[in-house]
């Protein structure tokens, strides 16, 4: 197949995974099977995972396709509780909105959206205690919102000044909350997944009740953390959810490449921990999987392992061009429509939601995120400062500064 | 010659590799149908199919342990790390297993692996972007780690790397990807076009891997470096009017301890500078072994200019990355003592 | 539970899995469900996974309790071929004993066995094809015993004298065998096993017909190359076949601390690879399991994941004392008996073999081996030598030597 | 004051910390019920339970990542990692994660996790139970890295490490475990009851880390070492009757400069000792800080004695293993020197 100078041409027989679209194809999604919210049965949460193996291979679903909320799985939320979702998940795009502008702008060096996935981080953190221990990965900055971290706060964090919590060490959305039980974000994927197992399973030997909940997307689950995460959590039955994000792309890969021909919900079963397939665009899904899940941890169960199936309706980050890898609007073809949008719809169904309300909210979150920006700036821009002194890149790589790093720190000119 | 960057060079070498003989391949994160989210194995998909440009899943050791099956099979397998910060996860398998199993199988088995990878900062990519990881590489035997500073070399070792039958780590600094950078981030970017060696040839050809380069003679001071710092010291070199011999090392291991010798010998002063942290990075060997080879024509301590013990800031890049006045600061340091 | 001087006591709720006995308790396996070989169906070769996932939680055999092979997946294997099958094991076992007492006598640095678990790389071997590239772990020494690498090599290895053929680098039952197409052992576990996946990427990559075989321990699984292994062999459906030999201990660890609450077989359903579980003191039932499987890669349906059930009758090592961690005699109670014995008793049930032929054939062997032994030594010991040269130590750590090696080496003064 | 071997020491320091701090727990392979391969935890399962003497699954990458996750927990994880060559499986985790969280969340967060290591040759372990990686980890800022050389600094270092909020890593030389070495491999072993510091408090006390201790007084050369090269070292200059000053690191990241230069200051000579492959050994930071601090003391090149840039072999171990003969060798070289 390959032409070559001199040498053997091979005839590879060596299979290669396919990407659902690519820019010179059309999207086509119409063979996924999108069961109705009727098709899932909803267990007692101390089930055996052999038991329900057929989670991982269906979809839990709530909201039909008329927008009503339907069977075994509806949460007990209220209208109030579900306004608050649908609030948070539109803070979330409004601030993703702002700072990609202003990283376009130059006032940031780099950003991430979660475009598309807002459900998953506003649901899921609504779903869990305060106690419980958060181990993100880069597209869950709503879980921010809904322990209510102030926005001047993440916005001071990702132009790294004066009043980043972080002291400019990382860049953007590598968010650090301690306060918040959010834990400090790594660059390096992963990472975090068998690091909150580690959490829980000190947690149960505590004999505490606080659970860790961790996220990895869909590329990410071929790391060998999310091994490690599996194989621990279920030999010590450690208190914890393990989600994957599936949003079908990792930057240009599609999940294809990670999902080794089946549902990611379905790499629990081997370990004995129950996978759940679950639909990330269905915000009442999203918070009744959790639920049952952080249930099921607190009652001694062990780990879930939640597959959150939903797309990534935009760039992986403002150094990408997603047009360049996978069919146009690829967004627009995906049958799971906009959690926003879904939520909306369902509020407005049962009355509780109106579109008016729905464009004033838009409005004055709008505004309140460009006064929070305005704000933010006012700490220090990241091209100007005020940034934190020079002087404290030397602090905290140990507790004490040992001599050589005072050596160094007065090199500097501090 | 044509001019080509760095990425292009890169690319060109790979290219020819891959035309010349169906054993080399690439792969790793999106270096198939994307071509690499720093281009450098744009087309190659393209050109050669989705067997030879192999998108792979975001597992570094189950890349990198692949590709010594591969090797071990025959093939020569060019993995691309996505930043060399991501390189730790195959840690284990590059020292134990690709850089011993020559030697643990008595010469029976070998894999050709070449692993490129960019590093270094100067891009605002804060902690887990901007590293510099050559150091440990060099640390475990049966690796050779090479580092080019422009597309010339980049091309020309890269295809020595692949047809080498050792493993090569081959790091590439990715804030000259696209142009030659002299330490000043307030400086336009100039790109390689302007610079003697973009001009590279469209062909096949091969710079032998463990020779350094002489950038520039001088008596004075020797200054040696490698990757993106070249460029740096060379802008010091000049701010400072200093007649101070500049030797590229390219290869860190095997080391031109040849062309290092012979010039401390003749200036009896020496600089060396990188972007890795300092403690136990590759320049204490490199200082080291100058002291032990050159120690009676030593006029003054060996200089280090390197990035601090800390990890990579984000809001602190330029004070972090090793600066030409921090360099210039050296040199005097070291010129000045009698 | 613990006690502490003034601090906190912790209730913990930690789970921590068991151990199948220790010194303390009396060892029972009664729980163990040992079906029929009657009990499991043999699907053909290009089978999808998903439609086969029983074969993970079952267990296949051929042999019966009364020594008669019965079932779907008696193998076509004459007498003449289980005659040979057991003589290498008989040759396998002789070895051991031999080596390990050499050790003992302080000839060797170091000893491993593999007693009770024979037939796994004895019957694979023999079920496979010469051109297939084997990734062994360190206790299937029968492999080469069936590709016929001669005793005297692999003793001269074993005691790093001259005629080692990787030139005294490795402690002993680290083999390395290009010419046999047996891959260099690592001391790193697991290593290999995602390696194999590589080679055997590389055999569809030029259109080649041969496969890859990797074996790795129980509590082996739990490493990062494991995971490896399984991802990207399915990803790219990679012609290889991965062994897990649960031989029910690791060192002094149960198993039960890797496998996860379930079966090894069982972890290989979430990545759509077949896994198989197969008593593994069955000759017929290993080899009827590894000829399906390696019929399977051939013809392009990609990996299979086979656990083979068995026991590590003795310690890990010439380093171990079982004694000290797990119940006297545990190997007793070991309800899959021995691999030769139940061949042995096979073959005298149709009338192939009797107990004077077997006492013949093992008296045959042991002196076989001692005279192997004998020319072995005459070659050099580990203590006293001749070794290879000392300055071959430099050799081979790059294809040509470079100067750094060469001063190095000169200074060993060679 | 007992009697102990390094062992005891050091199931002693965990005992004790253990007993002190319910927060403190001992995990890895082997190490609950068995006691662990070489016996360092022998009995804490037994006196504190299969909950904080934790049996674990062989992936030491799942290891240290959940021993971090206890640490930001709350708790003070004591890992150990079978032997030192199989480290690298978690280097990520240490690398990327143990080292810089702190840093990297502006301190808000933070491991104190302890991570024991057997390392180094001389018990016929061939490649792969010989090695002594303890420079890749002086290389990642915000580590501390320890090598003790006997059982008193054993325990008193491995109880500050426990308690030390820092990540710690601890290497301990697996030939000195039951009686110092001296290299004579032909010589009867002797154990550590007939060595002054086999003598230890059986209660609490902890030696601080970052500073090293000087073996012997001497004036006429600097020997540096640590770990079980300290005794090899300590023979050697007593074979040769030489005035040498022999230094015990005993902990690396911090290092203990003060102490080091006042005494090259003082002799202006200095051999530089590990079992470490030589290149980019921790003995190259160990020179490159001497050359640069004692430049104008020095009267003679700083000498390297060290393992070999080979895999450590099987058959050819004290062929590998620095011996007093290439120590005394080294010391001699540097004396003649004038
Ligand atoms: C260990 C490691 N390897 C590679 C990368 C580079 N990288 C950053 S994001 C990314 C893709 C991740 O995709 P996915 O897990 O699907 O998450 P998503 O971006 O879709 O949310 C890659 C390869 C990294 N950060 N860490
Ligand atoms: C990466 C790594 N970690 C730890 C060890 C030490 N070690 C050698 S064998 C062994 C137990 C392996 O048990 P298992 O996989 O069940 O194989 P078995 O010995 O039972 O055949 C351990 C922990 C090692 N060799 N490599
Ligand atoms: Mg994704
Ligand atoms: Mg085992």
């Amino acid at each position: 197949m390959m032409s070559s100078a001199n040498k053997t041409i091979y005839q590879s027989k060596l299979f290669v995974p396919t990407a659902s679209s690519r820019p010179e194809t059309t999207p086509d999604f119409s063979h996924l099977k999108i069961p109705s919210p009727l098709a899932s049965k909803r267990p007692q949460v101390l089930v055996d995972a052999a038991d329900v193996t057929d989670l991982a291979y269906g979809l839990v679903r709530v909201l039909d396709d008329d927008h009503q909320a339907k069977g075994a799985w509806q949460p007990d939320l209220s209208p109030d509780k579900l306004r608050v979702g649908l609030r948070h998940m539109m803070h979330v795009r409004a601030y993703d909105r702002r700072m990609f502008n202003m990283q376009r702008q130059g006032k940031l060096s780099f950003y991430m959206k979660c475009t598309g996935e807002e459900a998953i981080a506003v649901a899921q953190g609504m779903a869990l205690e305060d106690g419980d221990m958060l181990f993100p990965s880069y597209r869950q900055q709503g879980l921010l919102f809904v322990r209510k971290r102030p926005v001047v706060d993440m916005m001071c964090h990702c132009i790294s000044n004066a009043k980043d919590n972080i002291k400019g060490r990382q860049m953007p959305v590598f968010y650090s909350w301690k306060e918040g039980n959010f834990f400090s974000l790594s660059g390096n994927l992963a990472t975090q997944y068998s690091q909150a197992v580690g959490w829980a399973m000190a947690s149960a030997y505590k004999g505490e009740k606080h659970i860790a909940v961790s996220w990895v997307g869909d590329g990410t689950t071929a790391a060998a953390d999310v091994y490690h995460a599996l194989v621990f959590a279920s030999t010590y039955k450690a208190p914890v959810i393990l989600n994957v994000v599936n949003n079908q792309w990792a930057i240009s890969t599609p999940q294809t490449f990670a999902n080794t021909g089946t549902t990611f919900a379905a790499r629990s079963i081997g370990f004995s921990i129950v996978g759940i397939r679950v639909d990330g665009n269905d915000f009442l899904a999203v918070y009744a999987a959790t639920q049952w899940a952080a249930e099921r941890a607190r009652k001694g169960g062990g780990a879930t392992f939640i597959e959150l199936y939903t797309y990534r309706t935009e760039g992986h980050s403002t150094s990408d061009n997603p047009d360049s890898y996978r069919g146009k609007n690829e967004a627009a073809y995906w049958p799971l429509g906009d959690p926003i949008e879904r939520l909306k719809q369902h509020l407005i169904c049962i009355d509780q939601w109106s579109e008016e309300q729905h464009l004033a909210q838009e409005k004055e979150l709008k505004a309140a995120i460009l006064a929070d920006w305005k704000e933010a700036i006012s700490h220090g821009s990241f091209a100007e400062g005020p940034h934190w002194p020079v002087e404290t890149m030397f602090d905290d790589v140990f507790k004490d500064m040992p001599a050589h790093l005072r050596k160094q720190r007065d090199q500097v000119g501090a | 010659m044509a001019k080509m960057n760095m990425i292009q060079a890169l690319n060109s070498a790979m290219d020819i590799c891959m035309n010349r003989d169906p054993n080399v391949l690439v792969m790793g994160q999106d270096v198939g149908y994307f071509g690499g989210v720093f281009r450098c194995t744009a087309g190659l998909y393209q050109k050669y199919g989705a067997h030879r440009a192999l998108d792979m899943p975001i597992a570094e050791g189950g890349i990198v342990a692949t590709a010594i099956g591969m090797g071990v099979n025959g093939l020569r397998p060019v993995v691309e790390i996505q930043f060399a910060d991501y390189i730790y996860p195959a840690v284990d398998q590059i020292v134990s297993e690709l850089a011993r199993l020559r030697h643990r199988s008595g010469g029976e088995f070998f894999a050709p692996v070449t692993i490129r990878a960019p590093c270094g900062g100067g891009i605002r990519g804060g902690q887990t972007h901007s590293q510099s990881p050559e150091a440990i590489f060099t640390h475990a035997c049966g690796l050779k780690t090479v580092m080019p500073s422009n597309p010339y070399d980049a091309k020309g070792l890269l295809i020595a790397a692949i047809e080498d039958d050792d493993p090569v780590i081959f790091f590439e600094p990715k804030r000259i990807y696209n142009g030659p950078f002299d330490g000043d981030h307030l400086k336009p970017a100039t790109g390689w076009a302007s610079h003697p060696l973009g001009e590279v040839p469209e062909g096949y050809y091969t710079l032998e891997l463990g020779k350094a380069s002489i950038v520039k003679a001088g008596n004075a001071v020797t200054v040696i470096s490698y990757g993106n710092m070249v460029h740096v010291a060379e802008a010091a070199i000049k701010a400072s009017g200093l007649d101070a011999e500049l030797i590229d090392l390219r290869t860190l291991l095997p080391l031109d301890t040849d062309c290092i010798e012979k010039s401390v010998q003749k200036t009896g002063r020496c600089v060396v500078i990188h972007e890795a942290t300092r403690t136990s990075g590759f320049g204490a060997e490199i200082v080291s072994q100058i002291q032990e080879a050159c120690f009676w024509h030593l006029k003054a301590p060996i200089g280090r200019v390197t990035g601090w013990d800390t990890p990579y800031p984000h809001a602190f890049e330029w004070e972090y990355f090793p600066s030409q006045a921090r360099i210039i600061e050296a040199l005097q340091r070291t010129l000045e003592c009698e």
